[in-house]
């Protein structure tokens, strides 16, 4: 499950500030929506499709309570757009209201005797509490709900959308499904609504929301995309196809030895210009500069295509082409000495640094970014950060049906690594920064299909600052300053990484054995754990990730 | 001696064990624990069979009543019902007259009571089987059973730890009793008790036999208690029968060695009947590895060359006018001349 | 061995005097049970035992909570007046969410056992009693079944047939019946030599009879006695299952599930009313059941009298 | 012959405290054991005569405790109180083995199955002597090849599965003989075994007897065997010795309504269906039965109004011969009510 | 003795045979399609159905069933034990990577609980009755009352967190490479996994050697004149410690199964952690093997347990 939940945290919303790097001056605007929301009745059998029902359900629950007797430190959502600069004003936040809920229940009719299957996939002890306290206030207001835990084959069961995406009888059971939505744009927050969408087993078409889904997909002003996107999130706020509930933090945890000299930070799910060559820490008792860190290979080191930078050792062992700061904007050469993109967008070309090499020493060249891109592209899971890049190079079609050996959009001339567009992707950029070129010798003959089988992800030749000097599988790696390093030479001494995956209760038995320097971590309950351990601070970050109710609004 | 009705007919009977050993659990051997009996036993009468441990004397009957299932030989019941009934039966009906006819009484009156039931209840299922409907019937049976065999009505609903052990040997009896049996295998039903008890459940079973006409099968490894109770005995060494007489006759002839040894091994109490002791040599050879030849020559005294080779047969001679059987090569050589002609019958 | 020696004659002196001050009276108790209330252990282990019990079995008069009454905003209270063990992470009062949790956990402990029990003894005295090939098979599985180690079966199960009470209930029967089975089993073994085993087939009692009307009651003592022991195993299974989040489903109070949340390294270190009252009720209980166990055993043991 | 007393008891009560009951095994036994003689000890099972023999050797359970009478064992002039020694202590264990040996009623479970037959005995003889370890090796070879095992240089070595009934029990008599024992206590030494294989084991013991002079103390239930083995007999019935003397007194010349009466429900070998059995009516009484009187009472057919009042005192029938009845049957008595 | 031994072995092969097509069976049991837990559903409802059917027919998911089977049973047997379906690492690697640990551990805690429990029994045997015998007793049944976890938890607590005399998990730390480096980190772990098991030896070497108390031959032990020491150990002691054994060989399952929830309290990087991660990440393949291999260690280990009873038994060893 951890993983599960992992690799579904990690499509972080991230496009939206690399759109919005020409408009950095918060704009915020309100938006009228000319007509009241159409549609207030039933749309057919089911009572949730009535939006009072919907209504009544976000009035019942007292999110403020709930944060904070049982989620410290998250923050009360009241639409799927976190609080940045796409969230539009003045949305009603159903602030917890029993005797209204009962009232608009009253209205629609509400049969007291049905009810609701509420489906989870989560298996932490905190989901369950929230389940049942959510259990507890509909049932407050007369809503009777069963949670029920998701075995299986999630998919199949959460997101099949029913033949007729307006009128249709929903292809799944669930009446309520408990989820986390975390996305690479606002795109991917609002495009699951539009009727047909693939996944949208919940939402029956409305013409009203596809027509606003359809304006702000078809124009890349970003003035334009804000009118829009701020038009659907109030028309979603009285709509309300889902019931958000709050928006989840990322916690940084440092030990009071270590400095980031000045380095920023950032979302730690992604790579970021992290420095790491230029932090310190207090030397130890042998005169030694170590830091200790979660984040080490369970089995192997894990490959960059799905999370490419969620481990420590991705972020420490490999260099991108360009890197931006923490909130993943105004990017720089890394490996690139310097890059540009043409006019349309449909262009972008690196130069690549002369002084740059694998670990092994055998210098990194501009075919390795080539070999990397066409290596993603064959992968059979891979982010769809990286999947969106390439389905969009020209020549993937023909690269994809096997009709050409290389993917003729990217070209190489000398030091000079070119990739052509055929249409617009707004995340190239980000995408470029994540995906580290690996080196072609090493995996040139690897099966992409399975490429984490390789023999190369046990010991890694890499090209970021540190480097893998012994590595026991499951039990600890430790990482060393990689001495040709282009940007210089680390100043620690040695890394210790420990294995973990994300969200690992090991973070707090490290920390509590003093065996941590540096970690972060999503989950609530070790972030408070973390706090009272003396010389830890605990850092919240704001990152883009609603926790919702889906509400399935088809009839049964 | 012809007219003696026959009831129960043994020919050429052994009974052997499988020893399994070796990887596999292959049957690598043979316990022979009955190793070609030949036996009657005539209605009426009381035949005592004796011998050491592991001579297969239980066996024997155990095989008789089908808790053990011979390997070859044949054993026959007569009867005026069914004429002669060839044990073991799959006859349903067969098998339920026989299980009424030849009856079984244990040695240890410790195991031979199921501790949970009342003396009622032990009784009680065999009855119901045998079509006794009314439990009030079949507790009027139980209670003339007790009193036939001595003992108190009120021990009824009693349970066997509340007996003393001749008690409870006495309910042993009464059990087999239940279903009318004309023969009664009675297994060291004596053995375990202490002697004053012994005494009274042997005059008990002399009783119950001038009273009820059984025949009686008597186990024993005690040559005193089989000489006080038997019309006939046979004597048993290693799955075979050595010797088989008239119980007169044979304490007073005692032909074969083995016989002349246990005689004279018996401590005896009365002075005038002790004889010189003969001491045998070393214990009962292994059942499952006999010696060749006569089972008993290792040990004997009189032990003659064809002994060592050739498995003397139970043949029969005439003693005092009646039918004496005994297996030595070198008693045979003194009696041939009485050997008996009939013995090509069986 | 000189104060053992001196204890031993002290008791001895009394035994003594009693028996030469007149006439003992036959008591008619069982000797078993009375042996085994002779037992001080085991007497305290009965008085545990109900206690508990009857606390969870009538929890409505024991408390006023509701045990899935949320009250998130006075979650993680210490024990107070008001909530004795305090409230769990939303708020819920922990004492009546133990008592209440207590009446499925003591469910599935003793409905499993029972079970399993069941099983095992139907099995293992035909098993026993007949031999032969349905012996030989029964056996084989049963070693099968030894070789998997039960907690490993229990979550293959549980992954395979979905996590709820019926479920674990039925996959603790399924893998917790060889133990009795081999119990029964080898008692049957050595009951069907005895004579009087022998005597009623010489009578012509049928076969399915004389196996489970005469031979098996006398094959029982030790099984019941497995059967408290076994309920204890059953206990600590939930809790070790539930524990790993794959016994009953987390949202369902049972003991094992209440002392999930001290996975938590947290509230292992702060809230130690959330984890530390539910450890000693599921420690205690089975501990009672441990002791009428061993008590019984004891009793029902002819090589332990003293 | 001059004779020489190696064990004397006297009054000796031993109880049993199981069940959270007393249990008063014996109840005042008093016996001798001469040097070179054999002193048979019968009774009935429950009667009290293994108790004897344990109390002897203070193998008691835990929970049973001598009360009072004496145990005195002659040893070179020197009178050791047996009853006074700790049980677990050393000069008890000293004197087991050395000076009284045991044997058991089945050899089987009497010896420890997981040591060979040499290491219990050359264990046994290195605890009494201080002879090297070859030395004791050497003589428990010839112990076992003066018990008539065949080569027994390679049967040493041998586990006492390995042995058969008889073997084993001439291995625990070469065990009990191995330190010279003043005093031999057998406890029905050949109840387990078949009558050829106790004829072999009583010659070995006579043997041994004759060539050692060692005592014997011999349990049995078997009036054949008492006559064969015994130069005086102990007749018990629960926890009294109801009659004792030599062998011809007690049973040619038996005066207690017991031993009469177990005399004549024996049936005699060679006398075949002539004989008449006059088997003792009832049976053995409660153990925990406290009425006051003889507690063969009601079995007896000459019990007079004194026998249900209290127990009789042991009188003297002849020189040796004692009784403890208050109306025994006189000699000639007996035949005349046949 | 070899023949007893070969015997043993041939009981075991039939038994691997039938628990390895169980294992099978069972993975086929199994809910959903292997590739649908490949990656979370959105990562999934984004992948080309092409591509998983490419991966599908790699996995060789669409054979037949006893094909299947016996192209499964012929890799093991080769020494393929397939792929873990999350992380496509070879089965093979992450078993040899995570046994060892287990291994250590499970031996670690068999050893502390055979020694301990066999003292601490014989202890209480020979105190029967008193103060000692009575402390042990409860102090036994109480060792298999409190539930493993919640011993571990609570001596994580106190022993690692509060009083930080040991290691709060893990087990090996860079730069420590010998055993004595490393031992710290096993002490918690292997003696609360061998905790239940200690209580368990202790009252069986308890009643063992009471019963062994009442034989025939201590009775001769000591009617031999020999010390109370020689009798309690040469003679008691050696009798006593079969069924020990025995019962140890019993447990032992137990044992190896109680190291997923152990190794799960203390982050021990072994086997049963990899395991209830397979179950929680549905990952069935790896779930079926690793519980293949639990199997293998309990028949292996319970097969040495024999034979080290039957060499303890002679009556064993000579037949």
């Amino acid at each position: 499950m951890k993983r599960t939940t992992g690799l579904l945290i990690i499509l972080i919303a991230t496009c939206a500030l690399v759109f919005g790097a020409g408009a950095k001056e918060q704009v915020t605007q309100t938006v009228q929506i000319e007509e009241e929301v159409t549609q207030m009745g039933p749309l057919n059998s089911n009572p949730l499709s009535d939006v009072r029902v919907r209504q009544a359900i976000a009035y019942a629950i007292d999110m403020d309570a709930i944060i904070e007797g049982l989620l410290p430190g998250a923050v009360a959502a009241d639409s799927l757009t976190p609080n940045n600069e796409w969230k539009v004003a003045g949305l009603e936040a159903y602030s917890y209201n029993p005797g209204k809920a009962k009232q608009l229940l009253k209205d629609a009719g509400w049969d007291s005797a049905k009810v609701l299957d509420l489906v989870y996939y989560y298996g932490d002890q905190q989901t369950v509490d929230l389940m049942a306290t959510v259990q507890a206030y509909l049932a407050d207001v007369g809503i009777k709900v069963v949670p029920r835990k998701l075995e299986g084959d999630l998919n199949s069961q959460l997101w099949v959308a029913p033949k007729d995406p307006v009128n249709g009888t929903s292809a799944v059971a669930w009446d309520l499904a408990y989820a986390g939505l975390a996305v690479v744009s606002q795109y991917e927050y609002y495009n699951r609504f539009l009727s047909g969408a693939a996944t949208n087993s919940h939402t029956p078409g409305n013409a009203e929301l596809d027509a606003l889904l359809d304006a702000v997909n078809k124009t890349n002003k970003v003035a334009e995309q804000k009118e829009y996107f701020g038009k659907i999130q109030q028309f979603e706020n009285k709509y309300l196809p889902i019931i958000p509930l709050y928006y989840q933090q990322l916690f940084v945890v440092e030990s009071d030895r270590l400095t980031r000299n000045g380095a920023g930070y950032g979302n730690e799910q992604y790579a970021y210009d992290w420095k790491i060559q230029t932090w310190d820490i207090k030397p130890n008792a042998d005169g030694r500069k170590v830091m200790k860190a979660n984040g080490g290979p369970l089995q192997f080191f894990e490959a960059p295509f799905v999370a490419p930078a969620i481990f420590t050792s991705q972020k420490v062992l490999f260099d991108r082409l360009i890197v931006a700061d923490g909130g993943l904007q105004n990017f720089r050469g890394q490996l690139a000495k310097e890059y540009s993109v043409s006019a349309d967008g449909l262009t972008i070309s690196f130069t690549m640094k002369d002084n740059i090499y694998w670990h092994d020493g055998s210098p990194i060249t501009a075919q390795d970014v080539k070999f990397t891109w066409e290596l993603a592209a064959k992968v059979s899971s891979v982010n769809v950060l990286f999947s969106g890049l390439f389905k969009t190079i020209v020549g993937y079609a023909d690269f994809n049906t096997k009709k050409t050996n290389e993917l003729s959009g990217i070209t190489v001339k000398d030091n000079t690594v070119t990739f052509k567009f055929a249409s617009i992707f707004p995340n190239a950029l980000v995408a470029l920064s994540q995906l580290p070129p690996l080196p072609q010798k090493y995996l040139g003959t690897a099966d992409p299909l399975q490429i984490q089988q390789s023999p190369y992800w046990q010991n890694p030749i890499g090209s970021g600052p540190y480097m893998v000097k012994e590595v026991r599988m499951n039990n600890y790696c430790v990482l060393v300053p990689f001495g040709k390093y282009h940007e210089g030479r680390g100043i620690i001494d040695e890394i210790q990484l420990y294995p973990s995956g994300e969200s690992d209760p090991n973070l707090v038995k490290n920390a509590l054995a003093g065996q941590l320097d540096y970690g972060w971590t999503k989950s609530l309950t070790d972030a408070n754990a973390l706090k009272s351990v003396a010389g830890l601070k605990v850092m919240p970050y704001d990152m883009n990730y609603t926790r919702l109710i889906y509400v399935n609004k088809f009839a049964k | 001696m012809q007219e003696r009705e026959v009831v129960l007919e043994i020919s050429g009977l052994k009974t052997y064990f499988p020893i399994k050993t070796g990887i596999f659990k292959r049957t690598s051997g043979f316990i022979k624990a009955v190793d070609g009996v030949d036996l009657k036993v005539f209605k009426g009468e009381t035949l005592g069979i004796v011998g050491e441990s592991g001579c297969g004397k239980t066996t024997l009957c155990k095989t008789i009543v089908m808790l053990n299932s011979a390997c070859e030989g044949k054993i026959l019941w007569h009867d005026d019902e069914f004429g002669s009934i060839q044990l073991p039966t799959k006859d349903k009906k067969q098998l339920k007259h026989i299980r009424n006819r030849i009856q079984y009484v244990f040695q240890d009156p410790q195991s031979s009571l199921n501790p949970a039931f009342t003396v009622f209840g032990a009784m009680d299922d065999a009855l119901k089987v045998n079509g006794v409907k009314s439990r009030k019937e079949r507790r009027q049976i139980v209670c003339d059973l007790l009193r036939s065999v001595n003992m108190r009505e009120d021990a009824l609903d009693l349970y066997p730890h509340e007996f003393s052990g001749g008690q409870r040997q006495r309910i042993g009896i009464a059990r087999a009793l239940c279903v009318k049996p004309e023969l009664l295998i009675c297994d060291e039903a004596v053995s375990a008790l202490d002697v004053s008890i012994q005494a009274q459940v042997l005059h008990l079973l002399c009783d119950l036999k001038n009273r009820l006409g059984l025949t009686f099968l008597f186990i024993t490894h005690s040559l005193s208690v089989v000489e006080y109770i038997s019309d006939r005995i046979a004597v048993m060494y290693l799955g075979r029968i050595v010797e088989l007489g008239d119980t007169d006759d044979l304490f007073q002839n005692m032909f074969h060695p083995y016989t002349q040894a246990l005689r004279s091994a018996v401590p005896v109490v009365d002075d005038s009947q002790r004889t010189t002791r003969i001491l045998l040599s070393g214990d009962v050879p292994n059942p499952a590895d006999p010696p060749p030849g006569c089972a008993f020559h290792e040990r004997c005294w009189r032990c003659m060359p064809e002994c060592k080779v050739e498995t003397p047969k139970l043949r029969s001679y005439k003693v005092n006018d009646k039918d004496y059987y005994v297996a030595c090569h070198e008693v045979h050589e003194k009696l041939k001349d009485k050997e008996n002609e009939t013995n090509g019958n069986k | 061995m000189n104060s053992m020696q001196r204890r031993l004659n002290k008791k001895m002196d009394i035994l003594l005097e009693r028996e030469n001050s007149g006439p003992l009276k036959k008591k008619n108790l069982n000797r078993a049970l009375r042996r085994a209330l002779q037992n001080k252990l085991a007497l305290v282990g009965l008085g545990i035992f109900l206690s508990i019990i009857i606390l969870c079995f009538f929890a409505p008069l024991f408390t006023k909570y509701d045990p899935l009454k949320i009250n998130i905003r006075a979650s993680l209270q210490s024990p107070s007046a008001a909530h004795i063990f305090g409230t769990d992470t939303i708020g819920r009062d922990i004492f009546s969410r133990i008592l209440y949790g207590g009446r499925l956990s003591i469910l599935i402990g003793f409905g499993s056992a029972i079970g399993a029990s069941f099983l095992g003894v139907v099995l293992g005295a035909w098993a026993g009693y007949r031999g032969g090939w349905f012996d030989f098979l029964m056996l084989r599985t049963s070693e099968l079944f030894l070789f998997f180690p039960q907690i490993i079966l229990c979550l293959l199960l549980v992954t395979m047939v979905g996590q709820s009470v019926g479920n674990l209930l039925g996959i603790f029967i399924f893998t917790g019946w060889c133990g009795i089975f081999r119990m029964t089993r080898a008692r049957m073994l050595s009951l069907r030599e005895e004579e009087y085993v022998q005597a009623l087939k010489v009578l012509g009692v049928p076969e399915p009879i004389i196996c489970y009307k005469h031979v098996l009651p006398n094959a029982l003592g030790p099984v019941f006695v497995n059967i408290t022991l076994s309920t204890a195993i059953f206990i600590l299974q939930e809790a070790a299952l539930s524990f790993m989040g794959l016994g009953v489903p987390l949202e369902i109070a049972t003991w094992g599930n209440i002392l999930n949340v001290a996975n938590n390294l947290n509230i292992l270190k702060v809230n130690w009313w959330i984890w530390l009252p539910v450890g000693t009720m599921i420690s205690l209980f089975v501990l009672s059941i441990n002791f009428i166990g061993d008590g019984l055993r004891d009793s029902t043991d002819p090589s332990q009298q003293g | 012959m001059q004779q020489e007393i190696v064990l004397r008891i006297s009054n000796l009560h031993t109880n049993f405290y199981t069940n959270m009951r007393c249990n008063k095994v014996l109840k005042g036994v008093s016996l001798e054991v001469e040097r070179g003689k054999t002193l048979c000890i019968v009774g009935e099972s429950g009667c009290g005569k293994s108790v004897t023999a344990a109390s002897v050797m203070r193998l008691l359970p835990d929970l049973a405790r001598i009360e009072s009478g004496e145990i005195v064992l002659y040893d070179e002039g020197r009178e050791i109180h047996i009853e006074a020694l700790d049980k677990y202590g050393k000069s008890m264990s000293d004197l087991r083995g050395s000076k009284i040996a045991m044997i058991f009623q089945d050899p089987m479970s009497a010896l420890n199955p997981v040591y060979s037959i040499g290491f219990q005995i050359i264990e046994m003889i290195k605890r009494h002597t201080k002879i090297s370890a070859s030395i004791a090796k050497e003589k428990a070879v010839s112990l076992l090849r003066e018990m008539g095992i065949s080569s027994p240089e390679t049967r040493i070595k041998d586990f006492p599965h390995q042995f058969s009934g008889g073997m084993r029990q001439r291995a625990m008599i070469a065990m009990a003989m191995s330190c010279e024992p003043k005093l031999l206590i057998a406890d029905e030494p050949t109840t387990a075994l078949d009558v050829t294989v106790q004829a072999q084991i009583f010659s070995l013991m006579e043997k041994l007897k004759k060539e050692h002079g060692t005592a014997v103390m011999m349990i049995t239930h078997d009036m054949g065997v008492v006559a064969e083995m015994a130069d005086d007999v102990v007749v018990m019935y629960m926890g009294y010795i109801v009659e004792r003397g030599s062998v011809q007194q007690v049973l040619k010349n038996s005066t207690h309504p017991y031993t009469v009466g177990l005399m004549r429900s024996i049936p005699m070998i060679g006398k075949g269906k002539k004989q008449k059995l006059q088997p003792i009516r009832g049976c053995t009484a409660d153990p925990y039965d406290t009425s006051p009187g003889c507690p063969f009472v009601t079995r007896c057919d000459f019990s007079i109004q004194l026998c249900h009042e209290c127990i009789p005192e042991e009188s003297t029938v002849s020189g040796n011969h004692k009784v403890r009845c208050h109306n025994p049957i006189q000699k000639g008595a007996v035949d005349a009510r046949t | 003795m070899l023949t007893y031994t070969i015997r043993r072995l041939l009981i075991i092969i039939p038994m691997l045979i039938l628990a390895s097509f169980l294992v099978f069976l069972g993975l086929e049991l199994m809910p959903g399609d292997a590739v649908s837990f490949m990656a979370d559903p959105e990562t999934l409802a984004n992948m080309d159905p092409a591509k998983l059917d490419a991966v599908r027919e790699q996995l060789g998911l669409n054979a037949p069933f006893l094909v299947r089977y016996l192209r499964w049973l012929s890799g093991v047997l080769k020494g393929d034990f397939g792929y873990s379906l999350t992380s496509g690492v070879p089965i093979k690697q992450i078993v040899f990577q995570t046994l060892p640990a287990t291994i250590e551990l499970s031996l670690a805690a068999l050893l502390f609980s055979t020694v301990l429990g066999t003292i601490l029994g014989i202890v209480s045997a020979l105190r029967r009755g008193r103060m000692t015998d009575n402390v042990l007793t409860v102090a036994g049944l109480l060792g298999m009352s409190v539930p493993q976890f919640f011993i571990g938890l609570v001596s994580l607590f106190v022993f690692a967190i509060n009083l930080g005399w040991l290691p709060i998990g893990g087990r090996l730390r860079p730069g420590y490479e010998s055993f004595i480096d490393r031992f710290p980190h096993l002490v918690l772990p292997a003696v609360v996994l061998g905790l239940a098991l200690t209580a368990g030896v202790m009252r069986y070497a308890r009643s063992s050697m009471l019963d062994v108390a009442n034989k025939d031959f201590i009775k001769t032990a000591r009617s031999k004149g020999l010390s109370e020491w020689r009798v309690n150990f040469i003679h008691g002691f050696r009798v006593a410690m079969t069924p020990v054994a025995i019962l140890l060989g019993l447990r032992l399952p137990t044992l190896i199964g109680g190291s997923v929830v152990i190794e799960q309290v203390f982050q021990w990087p072994g086997i049963g952690n990899e395991f209830l991660s397979a179950i929680r990440g549905q990952n069935y393949p790896l779930v079926m093997m690793i519980a293949f291999f639990m199997v293998l260690a309990t028949m292996v280990s319970s097969f040495l347990i024999d034979l080290v009873t039957a060499l303890l038994d002679p009556r064993v060893r000579l037949s």
